[in-house]
């Protein structure tokens, strides 16, 4: 398990939740958390695909630490963007390149989700470490 | 009649199940799904052209489907297909491409379902035949337009039920204006068949596609009824075993009837539950339960307008119990998925209709569509959900 | 592993089934049969697009199926179909037609089942491309004449192991020589996943074909699976709901994944059902299983030649256990249905390869096939029962 | 019930009957109660269609009396054919007309063939009185 103390926190903060309306608002309360990706910025390129909702991630490294901003029309679209933020920003690159995605789902946010909005943040995930992937290359 | 249907004994996310997703596709009742267990663990066994006992059973389990769909739609012709999308698709071939020459035109509706217009396109593509399509004003087709359109048309495609608005299509003046001009009229009937009975030879139409899924039937089977004059007119559309009469090297003859367009192994397990579904719906009065869904509907309709919710149904007398609509600040999305939190079903999305939401000026609504198994408890957990998503979003 | 199905302890006139027609269709392990109920009664929702529970546990089953296909058969592209018949008529259409043009010759063999020859005669008619077939000689394909035959081939096209005799092709070679002159293939492996693994991309074909329903799965599904070179040269072939990207009035995109060939609802229920057997067959162990039952087999071959009946099967070390017989006198229909009186289940006709039937010079064959629960009993008790029937008839 | 003492007999035998292969021994034995049709006259004409054995049926009505010959490869298609002509043979046309299968039905020997075959017996059922109907006219 790779994740940080921040992670964990919000693991806990998601297994202590019984019911899965009260998990979805904690997850839209994380969409807070998202440094917002403006408008203009949005194109084909940092599209997030096989959404259904319109998503869109940008990622940066300053000096070998990670930063992404992000925006997405559906709330707890953004919510999983803003749990990718606290996951990634401010790490290293090859600290996001250990993460794996599995923290969502110990979290119980994962199933908690249907399979292709599990997928979507699938998507995201990858999305990020791909273009680290490119950026520190 | 709920306990028919054992998925709504289920609990979703530790609520009792309120699904409102039916114009997606329906629950099966148990009578339903024992038939195809009782197939598979008694029965099975390939169809046709064979003299073994259990080939015999299967043959005589398979052919009762399509003896039921002949008798409840009174039709001549009734071909198995996997469903509405496969039967407007062996349309295209089977008839498109021998009846329509480069020029020719195939009048459409902005209402349509992408299955009643994708295969219109590539033919078109193929065929350099013109595709018109019949304008939607306020919800319903523009009836003036159509009557203009259909100005030296072959052939008339028309969604009888809309899966979006619930609207019903004033279907028999389109079958006549369609006949006096000597088109062959094609109904996209997904979204009929469940709601009413219908008589194929007195409606007129030429053809008419719907899946048994959308009616308690199960997945993987649905069904094209076509009149004996295009009947005659089609060629085969996919070859294999049980089409044929004769094959050598040279060429091949076919079967006239059915199977002509029923290439390889039917799908047997699927027309045993689909029978098993016809028998019940046999005897459920669609009309009644029309009336009290339909009724059920509109005061949920009225209470989402008091919410602020758009609706974009207009749920007239004849229309289905569905009803579209968006709030004004939530995502779609978000809203499916708070209902989906308290135990209730619905979809949000295009709805495979998306020309209808570019006319509609959006990309997408929450529906929420109604069956026989609904009732009066279920609109108000659905409303009273609703509640819960707004005071959370506020 | 009889009691995993429950039909083997059904009584078919009284005595214990003896089912010896596999190759037309196997029975259902229990799994399979609960798996779909369980779908049907937990589960069931439309599947893609939608964000409620059900339909992603819906989606997941069908999804997982997909999943399934591709890790056992070591395939990125695996894409479903009705069964094998759809999918080779999805090569014709979407393959064929875009990549195959007026004059291009495409190989055949004369031991093809008709689902891999009309779908290549109705193309050969649309596009008017050349149909070669490689001749059969003694009961297997004439190699000689297969390396002849495919100069300025396009695509190949041949069972990998045949319905009626049993015989697995020399699919390795045929599949290098047509790369070697740069020919697509296609494999009819109907017959052949039941009996083996395969791997799809080590064996190099380009597409390759089956049925769930001969696999311990159900009715009314299949799949087509396809190299990365010819998935890239497709077109779609239905049109409809699920396989567009966006649709406007005027024209349409696709997905470009399998789902690109899988318009309209899908087989969910069947997806679910064949993941369940794709599952259990996973734990068996084919290949022992293939040498038991041709062992079984050739004892049965040897038997029926000694009571003077003509074996058309060579049952060679690769081949299926299966057996086509005919008796000098009694019609092959009679001989079955004194069978089917003593429980025993054989199939007569042609199996669909009425070319194969000229070239031996019979109008038809009765057939035992045998599969994973069969056993010697099995063919002791096949073996009284032809005894039984000589002295009914003598 | 509308059929003769000869038939109710053949019903009688059949009913009492246990075991499917020795009523099927005995369906094969009334194969010898055809009147043959010679291979000459075999033709596109008088093939029983959608039988999957080669079975052909010629019917003769002479001053009001109905007469059928047949042939058919499969034993026990000519089996069902002798039953038939026993129905048949030497009655009136009209009698002819009033019959209905039924009675293979209820002598087991519809239902203890599978439909296939069933219908190969009605087919040939039908076209008895289909050429009687035409011979009268
Ligand atoms: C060799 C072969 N090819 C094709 C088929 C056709 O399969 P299906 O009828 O399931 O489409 C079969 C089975 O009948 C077969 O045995
Ligand atoms: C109006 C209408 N037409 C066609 C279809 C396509 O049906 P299927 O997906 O079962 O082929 C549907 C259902 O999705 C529909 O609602």
């Amino acid at each position: 398990m790779t994740w940080s103390v921040a992670i964990q926190e919000i693991i806990d903060e998601f297994q202590d939740i019984d019911e899965q309306f009260e998990r979805l608002e904690v997850l839209m309360d994380f969409s807070e958390e998202v440094e917002v990706l403006p408008i203009e910025l949005w194109n084909e390129r940092n599209l997030v695909k096989g959404c259904q909702s319109i998503a869109h991630i940008v990622v940066e490294v300053t000096e070998g630490v990670v930063w992404m901003k992000a925006a997405a029309d559906a709330k707890m679209v953004q919510g999983l963007q803003g749990l990718l933020s606290i996951a990634v920003n401010g790490s290293t690159a090859e600290q996001v390149l250990l993460l794996t995605p599995d923290f969502a789902e110990e979290a119980g946010i994962l199933n908690s989700l249907t399979p292709s909005r599990s997928n979507g943040f699938r998507t995201m995930f990858d999305m990020v470490q791909n273009n680290v992937r490119m950026l520190i290359q | 009649m709920k306990q028919d249907f054992p998925i709504l004994s289920r609990k979703v996310n530790g609520k009792r199940l309120v699904y409102l997703d039916n114009a997606a596709t329906t629950q099966k009742p148990s009578c339903v799904i024992d038939a195809m267990s009782e197939y598979y663990s008694l029965s099975n066994a390939n169809v046709h052209r064979a003299v073994h006992t259990l080939a015999g059973e299967a043959t005589e389990g398979y052919e009762a489907c399509r003896k039921l769909l002949k008798k409840r739609f009174n039709s001549n012709h009734a071909i198995i297909t996997s469903g509405t999308t496969e039967a407007i698709n062996l349309v295209a071939h089977a008839w498109g491409e021998s009846n329509l020459q480069s020029g020719d035109v195939v009048l459409l509706t902005e209402m349509e379902h992408h299955s009643d217009i994708v295969p219109w396109q590539m033919l078109a593509e193929r065929k350099a035949i013109e595709l018109r399509y019949v304008p939607v004003i306020d919800g319903r087709l523009d009836m003036e337009a159509f009557d203009v359109a259909l100005d030296g048309v072959k052939l008339v495609c028309v969604v009888h039920t809309s899966n979006v608005l619930g609207i019903r299509n004033p279907i028999e003046k389109i079958i006549a204006a369609s006949k006096n001009v000597g088109a062959r009229v094609l109904l996209d009937a997904a979204q009929a068949v469940p709601h009413e009975e219908m008589d194929f030879k007195e409606l007129g139409a030429d053809f008419m596609a719907f899946s048994a899924h959308k009616m308690c039937g199960p997945t993987g089977i649905g069904a094209l009824l076509v009149s004996n004059d295009a009947f005659g007119e089609m060629e085969p559309f996919m070859g294999g075993g049980d089409m044929i009469e004769t094959v050598t090297l040279q060429g091949s003859t076919y079967q006239t009837n059915e199977h002509k367009f029923e290439a390889g192994t039917p799908r047997i397990a699927e027309g045993v539950g689909w029978a098993a579904a016809l028998e019940w719906l046999s005897n459920i009065d669609l009309e009644s339960h029309h009336k009290r869904l339909l009724s059920i509907a509109s005061g949920v309709k009225d209470e989402l307008i008091a919410k602020g919710m758009t609706v974009y149904s207009t749920l007239g007398p004849e229309d289905a119990a569905v009803i579209s609509f968006t709030h004004p600040t939530i995502h779609p999305e978000d809203f499916a998925r708070l209902l989906d939190a308290q135990g209730i079903a619905v979809r949000t999305g295009h709805h495979c209709a998306q020309p209808l939401m570019n006319k509609l000026g959006i990309s997408g609504t929450i529906r929420a569509s109604f069956y026989l198994y609904n009732d009066q408890s279920d609109a108000d957990t659905f409303l009273s959900g609703i509640d819960r998503v707004l005071e959370a979003m506020a």
